[in-house]
């Protein structure tokens, strides 16, 4: 998030797009219900009626795939309307000329169109969009998990460049981080083309760093990201191949095809705290510790690096993964030993600039740092580029619109998106052991609209097969006026009637993010029976 | 900010405009008790200023004030600890006692009971007004929590973090007088209603009227709390981790920069995984097709073997390693240099994209 | 209804009105009580009843109603004014009652039981 | 009634004038007020005008009207509200009423002068709606306000516009609390919040907002019409103007009076009233509603004002009135109040909601003769900390119905529980029905009608009644026809 969770209560206008922010985020979701309480106008844009919906001022359901049509539709009106912050955009942005020429085509009406809604609505959002003076933009996987979504990232940015909402407080384009610490996964290099603070594994002078830090070589070749590694363990390009608390046997798109990957993978090491559907295909499997059974850090959503505090000691003969990979590094002629977190740390803070003044004792003393913190007596940094942008001026980066890889067909003829519920967490390993979320929210479902519902003779409850070109699942028909005609919707939580088991593989060329949100996708009813085979079908 | 001049118990200070009676009491560490009151709200006009526990005195007022919920105004001289407050709250405390089971023995919520404190504080043993009590049966249709009305106090704290933070509404008050109580709408059970047990009305309620569903049986005073994150979203909610023994108990909300005291049903509910029967809790290997416990070294070796061999005959670009978004970032951080520096290759990535 | 535009319009409307009222005092004003407790008490009978003999009777009557005359012990309540005579307030009525009013005092100008001493003093604007 | 104790000041239209005709109104003199307002005075003269007249809340609190308007005129904001309070609740009251029936017009009136010195163009009328004629009226009043212009946009040609609309309450006393029908209004369960801040500053919707009171409101046109000073010259030193009363109870004139502020109970009850029912001796009244308290025999010369009713535990409330008579016992009258209120707390804050049923369970033992020394003692003390702690009007003077009577006839209370005997025989629970045996013939008829046959004795025998089976119900008392049953 370039701005704070809590400057969000203090918001003029909130543009929520792609995510459905009090399942996925719910004390966020409270957060913007708050700021809504205080007089902030809210407009969600989403394929789904989500419960954001009700305290929305403008609801634009558009056709999952279609993000980039409504921002540039969005924009367009803006600019011939003349609500853009010229001054603003004269003095801190550059590149402009180039989104006027894109945008121009893309008029509401032309919007309205491709996204399946109405032009006035479109209209209207831009104009309270424009008019608020601090407008935050708030998104999630549903912008990101598309085969464009760097682009609709771009995109949003922008909307938010173009409104003079970068680098001012209660705006800015906040991405909502999904796991506790994938902002911290990613802050502390585990990216194949990052070391930690994101400084390039190319750069000779921070591959050099590193090597004095740590007392080796190391190469400056660009690795692999997470589906290319799946893709050449499955053709056995990748020999070992070691997962650290992850599931992509349930997470990753065209599980069919991850699960032949991993059983193609020679020696598979899987570290976690439950026998995950990914550990029983390994070679190894190392029991951890989790997050009640040991010390560290956590780096939020806001870029907030808070304490994790060890409540009980590692149940049986877990240990904390810390000590697991220290041991190991041990064991890989890398001498170095660490007697807690806290020294880890230590070395985090002496390489890595952004998190440079973070110590235990400040995070003690002030309960959590918002990087970047570069010295002992900077105070974090609430929100990004004030003042100016990181780089300089503000770019603009025009996007044009792309229809999804795959889009509906005759065989294929709905448009099948995925998403969250509010009980399950991610592929249920922590929360499918909970009772009472697994009572709330105990399997697998498709949601569908009523009228499609009636035209395929499916009733609330029915056993419903949904095929997409990369298999078919049988799962249970939810019946709900939430998506239109021509949409469904499944949660990717579950391993038995797998959203993934459908999903399309292809990626986002720039970041390499699977297609999640949109594929084409077929709906049969089928005979009560076929549940039991369920397993079998996927 | 402009400063006021008050007095309080004798001894004057300064504080800001726009603090109630309450926060200059505490200034001076001046202790006044609370049960309605909810540090949440931000503006002290919020507050319902419902149980009367924290009266005191005001010169020149009528009647006794609200502390929580009464604004200091220039020269205001209160009093906190005379007579009148004295027998004003212990009246206060009394009544609510009349209308309270005494099953304190048995209750869940003993030892960190705001009324069994109150009644403590005033030498209550048992009320001086016998009467009439309500009788509710009990709501368990949630299935996280439980609701008793009969240990409600009415504080209307559950109504007020529902309604005014979390933003369910799925809540309020029904009935008027002496069976006023908090209800899901129609009075019906609490699973008719929009509840989405995020918990947040349990966390805060003073008694034993809300309590959670706990598989373990225990008392206050056998936990430890430890404070640290939440280990679901990104939001990253600050916590206490309950535990017993070696086990976690229970999860109650801390005013953490990002959650102000608020979690969701994940948060708030969903630690029974820690100790779950399933966890793994030795190191496995494959033996014949067969994954079969292992000691930490066997396991080691192994794969200390195999990376060295695999390197050496196929370059460090045959491996890779996916870190995880769910663990801490000195890990992360480990983890990254095992693969960078022990492997040989960038091949690290995570499931950020996902 | 025609809009008041300016001030002056109330004032020269109010002049107005009362000259009309004036016109009216040469026939009897009868003003009945006619709030939710004269009516729970049978004012509208009374009304009824009155117009229905004064019509058989021939005689010219204004009738008006109005609100709570404050006499609640009394209702229902009437007010009868004669040209040129004071306002005379009558109370206790029913149908038959109301009958002989209008028979008696507004015909004949012959005071009936009932009648209501005036307690008050009244701010006239 | 020889002299005119009265004087109409509030209730001057009512009983006059068409309600249902605004020319009827406008022909009284209406409108002149507001006019004046327009054309002659600045928002401050008006508010100067009302804080120079004295003229103080008549639904209850007596709090300075104009200074109230100042309040409100103080606060900048884009809109402000002017909310009548005609969410009458007192039982036996109805001046409310009476004036919307009567008199719409006038509320009307004041409401859009309160607007115009206040600075505010939004008005609310809260009446509850039990009050279908009232509320037909008020409906026809704005409908022929707004067609005749004197509501509206550009009043009479001025650059003043106000709107009107009616909301609806569902019958709740409480609601009658500023705040609590703030709530209401906004949709919300009908029950006070704390002051600080004043609805002057933050009320409806958060806005400035001022609430008046009816007979508030239906004073204003005469008060601008008539001059502060004219205003200012009724009443007594602290109490200014007139007051209506709803005189209900046990007494001749029942019904509403106007009286100056000042003048005696003595005069109110024995003159304007026209004296206690049936000859019987005055012993209280009830003034405040249910939630005042009782002026007794003792206070006749009390001089009726805010100090001096507060002075005796009781309040001037909205104005009811009901008289007791030597029939009356007090502690079951005290019992009666105090289970109106009992209903009627909202149940937001401790004292109010257990403490107004402890007091009704406290009383109801005393009148079943339950009672200890002891009970007096705590009620009187718990009556004191209800007043001290609860959060609203109605809490805090929810026990003085205690209060007040124990002040004066504490004996009766102490009879309740030492002797175990209901002075004015009202407490069935402490009644005995005795034969006197001079007097019985052995009719049997008293036997006959008793339904729980507790009555023996043969034909032309003295009868007894069976005291332990006996269940108070009268009937062998009314039955008897030589007066040989009596209660004690």
């Amino acid at each position: 998030m370039t701005n704070s969770i809590n400057e969000l209560i203090d918001s003029d206008v909130i543009f929520i797009t792609g995510s459905n922010t009090t399942e996925s985020h719910p004390v966020i979701g409270a957060k913007i219900r708050q700021a809504k309480k205080k007089g902030a106008k809210i407009i969600v844009a989403e394929p789904r009626k989500i419960d954001m919906v009700e305290d929305a001022d403008v609801f634009l359901q558009i056709t999952p795939g279609t993000n980039i049509a409504l921002y540039n539709g969005i924009m367009s009106c803006i600019i011939s309307e003349g609500l853009e912050a010229a001054e603003y955009i004269k003095e801190r942005t550059e590149n402009y000329d180039a989104l006027v020429a894109t945008v121009a085509d893309f008029t509401p009406e032309v919007a309205a169109e491709i996204c399946g809604i109405d032009a006035e609505d479109i209209k209207t959002a831009a104009r309270m969009y424009a008019e608020g003076a601090k407008g935050a933009i708030v998104y999630c996987m549903g912008v990101t998990q598309h085969s464009s979504g760097t682009e609709g990232v771009m995109s949003l940015a922008n909307l938010a460049l173009l409104c003079g909402n970068i680098g001012i407080e209660s705006g800015g384009i906040n991405p909502l981080r999904g796991q506790n610490n994938v902002q911290g996964a990613c802050d502390m290099g585990g990216l194949p083309g990052t070391y930690p603070g994101y400084q390039k594994v190319t750069e000779p002078a921070v591959k050099e760093k590193f090597e004095k830090a740590w007392g080796v070589e190391l190469s400056d070749k660009v690795g692999l990201t997470l589906t290319e590694i799946v893709g050449k363990a499955g053709h056995g390009e990748i020999k070992v191949l070691y997962i650290m608390g992850e599931n992509p046997m349930v997470s990753d798109p065209d599980l069919a095809h991850v699960e032949e990957a991993l059983k193609n993978t020679e020696f598979l090491v899987v570290q976690d705290i439950f026998l995950t559907e990914t550990a029983q295909l390994a070679d190894v499997v190392l029991p951890a510790a989790t997050f009640a059974e040991k010390n560290g850090t956590f780096s939020n959503t806001e870029r907030r690096v808070q304490m994790v505090r060890k409540a009980i000691e590692p149940v049986g003969q877990c240990k904390p993964d810390w000590e697991i990979l220290m041991d190991l590094l041990n064991k890989l002629g890398i001498e170095k030993t660490y007697a807690s977190p806290e020294e880890i740390f230590t070395e985090i803070s002496s390489v890595t600039p952004s998190y440079g003044g973070i110590t235990y004792g400040r995070l003690e003393e002030l309960g959590g740092l918002q990087w970047p913190c570069p010295t002992a007596d900077h105070a974090g940094t609430k929100f990004l580029h004030s003042g100016k942008c990181a780089r300089g001026l503000g770019l603009f980066k025009p996007a044009v619109f792309k229809p999804s890889a795959e889009v509906p067909c005759a065989d294929f003829p709905l448009v099948m998106t995925t998403g969250r519920v509010l009980y399950h967490y991610h592929t249920r390993t922590m929360t499918g052991k909970v009772d009472g979320l697994n009572a709330m929210c105990p399997e697998s479902f498709v949601e569908i609209n009523p009228d499609a519902a009636r035209k395929l003779s499916i009733v609330e409850g029915d056993k419903v097969r949904v095929s997409t070109r990369r298999g078919q699942v049988v799962v249970t028909a939810k019946v709900t006026p939430k998506l239109k005609e021509n949409v469904i919707f499944m949660p990717f939580h579950f391993a038995v009637g797998a959203a993934n088991t459908l999903t399309n593989p292809v990626l986002d060329p720039i970041a390499k993010i699977p297609e999640y949100k949109s594929c084409a996708a077929k709906l049969e009813k089928v005979a009560w029976d076929w549940s039991e085979e369920t397993d079998q079908i996927k | 900010m402009s400063m006021l001049n008050v007095t309080v118990d004798g001894q004057a200070t300064q504080v800001a405009a726009g603090s109630a009676i309450l926060d200059a009491a505490n200034q001076l560490g001046i202790e006044i008790p609370t049960l309605c009151y909810l540090d949440m709200e931000k503006k002290f006009n919020q507050q319902a200023a419902a149980c009367r526990i924290c009266v005191v005195e005001v010169e020149n007022r009528r009647n006794l004030a609200p502390a929580c919920a009464t604004p200091v105004m220039e020269g205001m001289i209160i009093k906190t600890d005379t007579e009148r407050v004295h027998t004003a709250r212990k009246i206060v405390v009394d009544l609510m006692l009349s209308d309270h089971p005494l099953d304190c023995l048995t209750c869940e919520q003993a030892g960190s009971c705001v009324l069994q404190d109150l009644c403590y504080q005033y030498g209550l043993e048992q009320t001086t007004f016998a009467g009439q009590r309500n009788d509710y049966p009990e709501d368990a249709t949630n299935k996280f929590y439980s609701r008793n009305l009969n240990k409600c106090v009415a504080c209307r704290r559950c109504v007020t973090v529902c309604s005014n933070f979390q933003n369910t509404k799925a809540i309020g008050f029904g009935d008027r007088g002496f069976n006023t109580h908090p209800v899901a709408p129609f009075d019906r059970g609490m699973d008719e209603s929009t509840c989405v047990s995020c918990g947040n009305c349990v966390s805060v309620c003073p008694t034993g009227a809300l309590l959670p569903k706990s598989k373990e049986k225990f008392r206050s005073w056998e936990i430890s709390k430890t404070e640290t994150t939440c280990s679901y979203c990104g939001v990253g909610c600050q916590m206490n981790l309950l535990t017993k023994g070696n086990k976690v108990v229970g999860v109650e909300p801390l005013n953490g920069a990002a959650n102000d005291g608020l979690l969701c049903v994940k948060g708030k509910f969903g630690f029974n995984f820690i100790n779950h029967p399933d966890r793994l809790t030795t190191p496995l290997v494959r033996k014949d097709g067969q994954l079969v416990e292992a000691t930490w070294d066997e396991a080691y070796s192994l794969i200390a073997d195999k990376v060295k061999a695999t390197k050496a005959e196929f370059g460090s670009e045959a491996l890779a390693g996916l870190s995880s978004a769910r663990v801490t970032n000195e890990e992360n951080y480990l983890f990254q240099k095992m693969v960078r520096a022990a492997f040989g290759t960038n091949s690290v990535d995570h499931c950020a994209r996902l | 209804m025609a809009k008041i535009n300016t001030i002056a319009e109330l004032k020269k409307l109010r002049e107005d009105l009362l000259g009309a009222a004036q016109a009216k005092a040469g026939k009897p004003l009868v003003n009945v009580s006619l709030a939710t407790c004269s009516v729970a008490s049978g004012g509208r009978d009374v009304l009824a009843a009155m117009q229905a003999e004064a019509t058989a009777l021939g005689l010219d009557v204004e009738f008006m109603q109005s609100g709570c005359m404050t006499v609640c012990f009394a209702e229902p309540t009437v007010e009868v004014t004669l040209p040129g005579k004071d306002p005379v307030t009558f109370g206790y009525l029913d149908a038959e009652k109301a009958k002989i009013l209008v028979q008696k005092y507004i015909k004949d100008g012959e005071l009936i039981d009932g009648v209501i001493p005036v307690g008050y003093e009244r701010i006239v604007l | 009634m020889a002299e005119k104790k009265q004087l109409r000041i509030a209730t001057r239209n009512s009983g006059f004038i068409d309600p249902e005709n605004i020319d009827s109104y406008i022909a009284a003199g209406g409108y002149l007020g507001l006019a004046k307002c327009l054309g002659e005075m600045t928002p401050e003269a008006v508010i100067d005008l009302m804080k120079a007249s004295g003229i103080r809340g008549r639904g209850g609190a007596g709090f300075p009207t104009g200074v109230k308007w100042g309040f409100a005129a103080k606060y900048a904001s884009d809109t402000k509200y002017v909310v009548c309070n005609a969410d009458e609740g007192d039982p036996g009251a109805f001046m409310d009423r009476a004036i919307l029936e009567g008199d719409p017009h006038s509320v009307l009136e004041a409401m859009a002068i309160g607007a115009y010195a206040i600075g505010g163009n939004k008005g609310t009328i809260y009446i509850r709606a039990e009050y279908p004629m009232a509320i037909d009226r008020l409906k026809i009043a704005i409908e022929q306000a707004e067609a005749k212009g004197v509501i509206g946009k550009n009043i009479m040609g001025s650059d003043f516009s106000f709107d009107l609309d009616i909301k609806y309450g569902a019958g709740a006393f409480v609601c009658g609390e500023e705040t609590a029908l703030i709530n209401s209004m906004e949709g919300n369960r009908g029950e006070p919040y704390t002051k600080p801040p004043f609805p002057a500053e933050a009320g409806y919707w958060d806005k400035p907002t001022i609430v008046n009171n009816v007979e508030t409101l239906a004073s204003i046109p005469a008060i601008i019409v008539k001059g502060a000073e004219w205003f200012n010259g009724i009443g007594t030193e602290t109490s200014k103007g007139t007051k209506v009363f709803a005189l209900a109870g046990k007494i001749n004139n029942v019904g509403l009076i106007e009286v100056p502020m000042g003048i005696t109970l003595q005069e109110v009850i024995m003159e304007v009233g026209g004296g206690v029912r049936n000859g019987k001796k005055f012993k209280a009244v009830q003034t405040g509603g249910p939630s005042g308290g009782a002026l007794t025999y003792k206070d006749l010369d009390v001089k009726i004002d805010y100090e001096s009713l507060v002075a005796c535990q009781s309040m001037m409330g909205s104005g009811g009135m009901i008289v007791m008579d030597e029939d009356d016992c007090m502690v079951a009258i005290a019992k009666f109040f105090v289970e109106f209120t009992m209903e009627e707390t909202c149940g937001k804050c401790t004292p109010c909601r257990i403490g107004s049923k402890r007091i009704y369970e406290a009383l109801d033992k005393i009148t079943m003769g339950q009672g200890s020394l002891e009970d007096i003692e705590k009620l009187k003390l718990l009556s004191v900390a209800i007043k001290d702690t609860a959060l609203c009007g109605l809490g805090q003077t929810m026990p003085n119905p205690v209060l007040s009577t124990m002040r004066v006839f504490e004996d009766e209370y102490t009879a309740h529980v030492v002797d175990k005997k209901c002075p004015a025989g009202v407490c069935s629970d402490l009644l005995e029905f005795i034969v006197v045996d001079e007097k019985c013939v052995g009719c049997t008829l008293c036997a006959r009608v008793c339904p729980v046959d507790c009555i023996g004795g043969k034909v032309k025998e003295v009868h007894v009644i069976d005291q332990a089976a006996c269940i108070k119900c009268g009937a062998c008392l009314d039955k008897c026809k030589f007066d040989a049953i009596i209660k004690q």
